[in-house]
């Protein structure tokens, strides 16, 4: 791999509003950031912490987290419970040590490409100035030196 | 605001927008409504009005646009640039116009260039502007019937009133201010 | 040693804190039976042996070997490797063996931060020339040698296979002796032993399927420390605030904790289905804390939500006490994170 | 123990198919690499890359190697969801598999699309279509599920759109609520004297419709009344509406108006009247009003502000006058919802150098509406604010508002035309006055709309080239004295023009309705950025919205005239019409299901259901899901601590696959134990 | 209330009369004012129609002066063009990065530095009417201006562009306007407020610059104005010392006084007429302000809203609403 850095950011995006900000962004041509990878879930209500932690642990540089504002949700409420989650688990991760920039709560209505493509386009920025997080290898030591890692004292 | 990206040399329009501050690159939205022409003060004075200005530009009438009076005669009064309905920042574009006229040796005689300049080199020199005596100034290099007309005329009045003065203020650090603009032109190029 | 046709017990204890031996004693009378039943081959808890006489044995030669303990160091790893070599079943015995438990709480913070913590600052410790133990030191007699202390710990079969789970802290006695039963009948009566890589000696869902309190819907408005308040002695803990793990915890103990108007610690692991515990208590808590409304301003949403939030002192060491290192994270990122 | 068994998931037989979509893909994302590359994936049996794989031809690519191939899986790489996955899905079940044994990954909206980078847009599309295919191997074969329709409707907005679907759809035997916030249906169209080009007489062919809609037994008609909240789903509204207390006895009311003849309060009819007129405190709002009952304004009346008066209750000759009436609340349910609720015109005030507000003749184009109409404050007579002087020149400013970063950036698309119509009005009642149009570009397409510009243009009309810059009573010479200068640049002479006028009219453009942001969230469907309720497409799906069984027509989509307008209406009862007679709709089987042999009850997803779909089994202690309430939104699936709560076709197992898909190249090489295992 | 204070090259002469009122109700209404020291002149119009870079740079010395000197982080000008120039630079150089970079160069070389952003510049007018307040000012009010008809003009600088954000209206400011109403004033309704004076045009095309102050002055003399009260040097000067040559050249004779907004507050203030610099205009304002009165006049008869059976109503504005 070479110096460039290029961050991997994993998106859940929900069906009604930011999937479709997404399509909208595409649709309208605007060109951001090519980092995401969109994961299409019905709701931001649907996202299981689990989903983001794992996604960090294999290899995502960071997680975006795209939902309706508050008060369209398609499902009434669901990205509020998102909100609850959300800032649940950003208390949590930051007693992991991980910074606030690689996980991120969004909303995007369907109208909102600009809105969509502008995020990503920051919070590629964001992660590109944290540098790679690449959990396995530089937390977890999974190439190898794993078990045996002896941090000097 | 999607740009897109040539590779053909820079036009006057490309240098436009890039010389101008602000939200410049409207300009490529002009609607040709006349917004400006119609709110411009000065504009019955113009060779063309501000609206056409920005037509010619768009059609590469290079010369024309340089030769033209109509940055000269803005006022700044700033009323097209809050009125244009596409925000085009039209009095910092005016400012610009002057600047590339200077730099690429357009613009007529006995106009605003002379007036600007002398109050330019004043101001290098002192720190600070007192505007009669580089209108005295002015008139007395460019005009030497003006600058009787003046003396005998409003600036009498002001001299009785104790409102002009011949001898300007200066500040102190004059060589500070010399070694800031020395570098900012330098730094700047004409334009 | 003699062979005398009985099965071959091992019991081994690795980092943890000799709960789960004590847990294994506690089953009263019936030790009497394992005894009967079983040749001991390996307890350094309660006999004397040398690592050089289970080196001796042959592969296998441990019909069941109770591993408890976290692998906190290189000793601790070694010796998985060792007992597992020598094992025909290896089990990971009590909550450290099988997710981390309370050792694995380290894996918050850094080895750095652990060996300042212990080794500098410390009421009880007096180390004016900053002496830190060291892997090898030279002495007059030749080389002496401590284990590398890891800068994450782990369970046990993240470094060997392991064929049964007992979760626990420490595993409930009458859980112990069925299990034991369970492998006393397929070592003496050749009945069948559960599919390899189970979990065994507790339930599989989740532990308010055996706790007796009520339960109704939950809407929490802030969270409570155990000291703050005084809970009703029928209803659902949770309901009440207070942090019960029980609804993401395995069920087998039979709700001791909340039966005595404690929380639910989690210590049976998550149940059957969930990979990682802390993150689905996580997530079911604040799904159902009842602050904020959709139609509110998305910065007065936030706030509310942020302050019913903080009402969880530490979230990461309260959903992962028992289960981080079998947690998808698994640990801090290196040099940050809580200290 | 790790390879011992092939996970069920590794047994299954993929297709991956990349689609070109022309140049839209194939132009930036290397569509060859990438299937070659997909087609290592052992789970993946063919990989083919095809340009069209919508067209006929590329559905039976799919088709044939299902049969042919013995596939179990598919996966098309090509646009967003939104637009083919039903298609393919169709496909998928035509070669003879469960359609949802499908899986869709977007690589050209949010990847070729997105990007320049051809590289970038290459491996991110490696990512996707690799997420898919480690998703689609964990489906699950599902059928949808049918939903029955009620067969009412509620239509709210009672202007000519909404009329229109009320009518379309009564007329054909379905029951209608039509609910509208003012005293009575007519609407914008009420207000208006002609319609453009055709110069009809507005009440002339507005009000028999109104009529009708007040005489049609299908319609339950809801004047002066609010939607408060709607709950449900497509098929299955159930709808609160506030009827707000007129303190007028329905029953008893004749309509003969003797009231508003004898009110002694006399109040500037902001409404209806546009502001250039007055209304009594208890009113029609015009005579033709439907229903023909007035209003009492309580806000105004004398005897709710002082204690005394009750005129109307003296007057009243049926005793219809009842000042103790309250509001009601009332409740029905729907199947489906028409939203039809119209514009707001743009306050001119916000534009201070216009003068309006300031400077006494300069109108809004709805105040010189109302005036120029028979039965406006001046019986049609066009004169200045003091209500006698016939102005001698008339300054029509296009654009006012519209066509404007500053204020609304779109085109209001009527103003033109309307425009135009109030010159040839001037010139129909005042043959001798001048008349100026000041326009940026004149957009006149309709039929006979330009026509109608060449009229004008004949009828002598000046029409300046020119944004207008400003508006000012300060004269600077004699002939300005007295008069309205309207100052602009003629575009096509270059040159600053200052005409003096006697009379302005601004133009002002059409907005979105102040509350249309509340209404959207109530409908639970999103708005534009102008703040019009967005459709479900801009081309293919004018009048659908993305909630189900919710549907818009006419100004409240966007600027629109009449016949836009009433098509809309019609469209949408169409849509409406359509749900009726299929009886049942097939839903998405994206829903909920708890395993309750595995529930430990609990509750912690009791609460979250937002449609109350999750109920609780006091005997069994175990939490259950009805099929039937579930929208599929997952909420309760990533909340169940236990993990028994699955989310069909969004499975834990399904989104951690795709999860781990789309990571493909960042996963460390080396998997602890515990991962292996 | 403490501002740091830039009076320009105008208020040191020319406009000394505004300069020593500005000082004086300063002193009433309790604002600390700390002059930047060394300050040197902001280039006007007329230095960014020759170099772009130098003209920010002159500009942005004195913002770093002022930051540096830290007075208060509210730098506050009373001449409308010193006040948008430097509210310019502080906007432009937060907004485009290339000109900053310059910028830090041009004025690393004079070995100081500035921070976009890290002033709040104000004009004069903003924190009397905003900071102060109406009510403090009226508060103050010793010797109302009864019946002295008033043309509040703000010209171009103060309410324009908008784009920086302005604290009043850019087209129909009110921000005068309520002042001198607070001080008694009866306030004409100007239409031509905030139209321009031609400002340096008197240098280059005489011809244009008379037509623009002509307009001015027959707007306010059409609606009998007493005076015109402005809030910039330009405006007053332009105004004032080309009265004369507007009447010798369209042969009319308007004999407007031009005072600065300050000398009323002053006046009103019962401040004594020469501590404000009174006298020094040209066209002499003692006419004008022999009119003021004790009494205060009868209450102008508000808009004529349905006075008469015919009329029809007409829309409010937007402050009535």
């Amino acid at each position: 791999m070479s110096d460039h850095f290029e961050p991997v950011i994993v998106g859940f995006l929900c069906n009604w509003c930011s999937y479709r900000a997404a399509d909208l962004a595409g649709t309208a041509r605007i060109k951001y950031a090519p980092n995401l990878r969109p994961i299409r879930v019905m709701c931001s209500g649907r996202v299981d912490p689990q989903f983001v932690l794992q996604a960090l642990r294999s290899g995502a540089d960071g997680v975006l987290i795209a939902g309706c504002h508050p008060g369209e949700c398609h499902y009434v409420n669901g990205n509020i419970k998102a909100l609850r989650r959300f800032t649940l688990l950003r208390k949590t991760l930051e007693q992991w040590g991980i910074e606030q920039e690689r996980v991120q709560l969004l909303w995007a209505s369907a109208s909102e490409g600009t809105v969509l493509a502008a995020a990503v386009n920051r919070m590629t920025e964001d992660l590109r100035a944290l540098g790679p997080l690449r959990w396995g290898e530089k937390v977890l030591g999974d190439n190898g030196a794993a078990h045996l890692v002896v941090e000097e004292v | 605001m999607t740009h897109t990206v040539t590779s053909r040399p820079p036009t006057l329009f490309d240098n436009v927008i890039a010389e101008t501050p602000g939200k410049a690159l409207n300009l490529h939205a002009c609607l040709q409504c006349g917004t400006c022409a119609g709110s411009c003060p000065s504009g019955p004075d113009m060779d063309h009005s501000p609206r056409a200005i920005f037509a010619m530009l768009d059609a590469g009438m290079d010369d024309e646009v340089l030769n033209s009076n109509t940055p000269w005669f803005c006022v700044s009064c700033y009323y097209c640039m809050v009125r244009c309905p596409q925000e085009i920042p039209i009095t910092d574009i005016m400012y610009t116009l002057k600047r590339l006229a200077i730099k690429e040796g357009y613009y007529q005689e006995d106009k605003a260039p002379e007036f600007s300049e002398t109050f330019c080199d004043f101001v290098e020199h002192n720190g600070r502007s007192f505007e009669l005596g580089i209108a005295m100034r002015y008139h007395l290099r460019y005009h030497p019937l003006g600058a009787f007309k003046m003396a005998a005329g409003m600036g009498l009045h002001l001299f009785r009133k104790g409102r002009m003065d011949l001898t300007p203020s200066r500040i102190k650090n004059v060589s500070q201010l010399k070694s800031i603009l020395n570098k900012a032109k330098e730094l700047g190029g004409a334009a | 040693m003699t062979e005398n046709g009985k099965p071959k017990l091992a019991m081994y204890w690795a980092s943890s804190c000799g709960g789960c031996e004590i847990s294994v004693l506690n089953i009263h009378e019936n030790i009497l039976t394992v005894d009967e039943v079983f040749d001991i081959a390996f307890f350094p808890c309660i006999a004397d042996f040398k690592i050089k006489d289970v080196e001796a044995y042959p592969d296998g030669y441990i019909d069941i070997c109770l591993f408890n303990g976290a692998i906190r160091n290189s000793e601790n790893e070694e010796m998985a490797q060792l007992l597992r070599q020598k094992s025909k079943v290896l089990v990971a015995f009590g909550s450290c063996a099988y997710e981390g438990c309370i050792p694995a709480l380290s894996n918050l913070t850094t080895k750095k931060a652990t060996f300042e913590k212990v080794y500098f600052n410390n009421p009880t410790i007096d180390n004016p020339d900053r002496i830190l133990p060291q892997h090898s030191t030279e002495v007059a007699e030749g080389e002496l040698t401590l284990p590398h202390f890891y800068h994450t710990v782990k369970s046990l079969d993240q470094v060997v296979e392991v064929d049964y789970f007992i979760p626990g802290c420490p595993p409930e006695p009458p859980q112990i002796w069925a299990v034991l039963q369970v492998v006393i009948g397929a070592l003496t009566a050749g009945q069948p032993l559960p599919p390899a890589g189970s979990i065994i000696g507790a339930g599989t869902m989740a532990l308010c399927d055996e706790c007796t309190r009520e339960k109704k819907e939950k809407t929490i408005k802030r969270f409570f420390r155990p000291y703050e308040i005084q809970p009703n002695p029928d209803q659902c803990l949770l309901e009440q605030g207070i942090i019960c793990m029980g609804i993401a915890t395995r069920s087998g103990c039979g709700a001791l904790c909340p039966s005595v108007g404690i929380g639910c610690r989690g210590c049976y692991g998550p149940p059957d289905g969930v990979e990682d515990q802390g993150a689905k208590m996580l997530s079911a808590i604040a799904s159902v804390l009842d602050v904020g409304h959709e139609s509110m301003d998305e910065d007065v949403l936030e706030e509310l939500i942020q302050e019913a939030v903080d009402t969880i002192a530490d979230p990461a060491g309260t959903f992962y006490r028992f289960s981080m290192a079998h947690s998808i994270l698994k640990r801090v990122k290196n040099g940050k994170g809580a200290a | 123990m790790t390879d011992q068994k092939k996970s069920p998931a590794e047994q299954e037989k993929v297709g991956v198919y990349i689609c070109h979509c022309g140049s839209n893909i194939a132009g930036t994302i290397n569509v060859e690499e990438v299937a070659q590359w997909a087609e290592k994936n052992p789970n993946v049996v063919v990989a083919r890359n095809y340009e069209f794989m919508c067209s006929s031809t590329g559905q039976e690519l799919i088709e044939n190697d299902i049969k042919e191939k013995g596939l179990t899986r598919i996966v098309v790489a090509s646009c967003s969801p939104h637009m083919h996955e039903k298609t393919f899905r169709e496909a998928t079940e035509r070669g003879g598999l469960n359609p949802f044994l499908f899986e869709m990954a977007n690589i050209r909206e949010h990847g070729s699309w997105a990007t320049n980078d051809k590289e970038a847009a290459t491996s991110k599309a490696k990512a996707l279509v690799n997420g898919a295919v480690e998703r689609v191997v964990h489906h699950a074969p599902l059928e949808k599920i049918p939903v029955d329709i009620n067969p009412n409707t509620l239509i709210v907005g009672g202007g000519i759109a909404g009329i229109t679907a009320a009518l379309e759809l009564a007329e054909g035997g379905h029951h209608v609520y039509l609910v509208e916030r003012e005293g009575t249906i007519g609407g914008r169209m009420a207000q208006i004297d002609k319609t453009f080009p055709t110069l009809d007489c507005s009440a002339c062919i507005l009000t028999p419709k109104m009529v009708d809609v007040g005489q049609n037994d299908n319609i339950t008609l809801l004047t002066y009344s609010e939607v408060e909240s709607v709950e449900g789903y497509i098929g299955n509204f159930n709808i609160t509406v506030r009827k707000k207390a007129r303190c007028v006895t329905e029953e008893l009311c004749t309509s003969c108006g003797i009231c508003e003849e004898k009110c002694p309060q006399k109040v500037i009819d902001e409404n209806y009247g546009a502001g250039i007129s007055y209304r009594k405190a208890i009113y029609r709002s015009f005579p033709q009003a439907v229903p023909g009952y007035p209003v009492l304004d309580k806000e105004n009346c004398t005897y709710f502000q002082t204690g005394k008066c009750k005129v109307c209750e003296q007057v009243c000759p049926t005793e219809a006058i009842d000042y103790e009436q309250e509001d009601k609340v009332i409740t029905f349910d729907v199947g489906n919802i028409i939203l039809a609720t119209g514009y707001d015109l743009f306050d001119a005030r916000q534009i201070p150098q216009y003068g309006y507000g300031r400077l006494a003749n300069v109108f809004s184009s709805l105040e010189f509406e109302r005036m120029v109409n028979a039965s406006g404050p001046t019986a049609g007579h066009i004169v200045l604010r003091d209500g006698v002087t016939e102005p001698e020149s008339i300054a029509i400013v296009h654009c006012v508002g519209s066509r404007d970063q500053n204020h609304n950036e779109y085109c209001s698309k009527v103003c033109c035309m309307y425009s135009l119509k109030f010159a040839h009005l001037v010139h129909e009642h005042l043959p001798d006055a001048e008349v100026y149009n000041f326009y940026i570009d004149m957009r006149t397409p309709g039929k006979g709309y330009e026509e109608f510009y060449h009229r004008l243009l004949n009828e002598g009309t000046h029409f300046i080239r020119g944004r207008v810059a400003e508006i000012t009573d300060a004269d600077r010479h004699p002939g300005e004295e007295g008069k309205l200068i309207v100052q602009a640049e003629n575009t096509l002479l270059g040159i600053q023009q200052r005409t003096p006028v006697d009379m302005v009219i601004l133009s002002a453009g059409i907005e979105a309705r102040h509350d249309a942001e509340d209404v959207s969230k109530l409908f639970k469907m999103g708005c534009d950025h102008d703040g019009f309720f967005n459709e479900r497409h801009p081309k293919l799906a004018p009048v659908s919205t993305m909630t189900d069984g919710v549907f818009i027509a006419g100004a409240c989509q966007g600027p629109k005239d009449i016949p836009d307008t009433v098509a809309q209406g019609g469209a949408a009862a169409s849509q409406v019409a359509k749900l009726i007679s299929q009886g049942t709709v097939l839903m998405e089987p994206v829903r909920a299901s708890i395993r309750e042999e595995e529930c430990s009850g609990c509750r912690i997803c009791n609460t979250l259901c937002p449609y109350n779909a999750i109920e609780f089994d006091e005997e069994k202690f175990v939490s259950r899901v009805i099929t039937a309430l579930c929208q599929g939104c997952g909420t309760c699936v990533a909340a169940c601590p236990s993990g028994v709560i699955d989310g069909a076709h969004f499975t834990y197992t399904q989104v951690m696959a795709e999860l781990k898909g789309v990571l493909w190249d960042v996963q460390s090489d080396v998997l602890t134990k515990q991962e292996v295992a | 209330m403490k501002y740091s204070y830039y009076p320009g090259c105008s208020l040191e002469k020319n406009a000394r009369s505004y300069h020593v009122s500005t000082m004086a109700i300063a002193k009433s209404l309790g604002i600390e004012f700390v002059e930047v020291e060394d300050w040197n002149c902001c280039g006007a119009t007329e230095y960014i129609s020759i170099e772009k870079v130098p003209a920010y740079a002159l500009v942005t010395r004195n913002l770093a002066l002022a930051a540096e000197q830290n007075g208060s982080t509210n730098l506050v000008a009373p001449c409308s063009a010193c006040y948008l120039n430097l509210k310019k630079a502080d906007h432009y150089l937060g907004e485009n990065v290339d000109l900053r970079q310059k910028i830090d160069l041009a004025l690393e070389a004079g070995g100081l530095s500035y921070q976009p952003g890290s002033l709040n510049v104000q004009h004069l007018l903003e924190i009397i009417a905003v900071d102060i307040g109406y009510e403090e000012i009226e508060a103050q009010v010793k010797r109302p201006l009864f019946n002295l008809r008033v043309a509040p003009y703000y010209g171009c600088l103060v309410p324009r562009p908008a784009a920086m954000g302005s604290f009043d209206d850019p087209e129909h400011p009110t921000s005068l306007d309520n002042i001198l109403k607070r001080l008694g004033a009866t306030v004409i309704d100007f239409p031509l407020k905030a139209q321009c004076c031609g400002g340096h045009m008197t240098q280059i095309s005489e011809e244009t610059a008379l037509e623009l102050l002509r307009r001015l002055l027959k707007n306010a003399a059409d609606y009998k104005a007493d005076m015109i009260a402005t809030l910039c040097p330009m405006c007053q000067l332009n105004l004032d010392a080309y009265q004369d040559a507007v009447n010798a050249h369209f042969g009319t004779d308007y004999k407007i006084p031009i005072v600065y907004f300050t000398q009323l507050m002053g006046l009103a203030f019962g401040l004594p007429a020469d501590e404000l610099g009174f006298g020094s205009e040209i066209v002499s304002a003692r006419p004008a302000l022999e009119k003021i009165t004790l009494e205060e006049p009868k209450p102008a008869r508000t808009r004529e809203r349905g006075k008469k059976k015919t009329d029809l109503p007409l829309p409010t504005r937007p402050e009535e609403g």
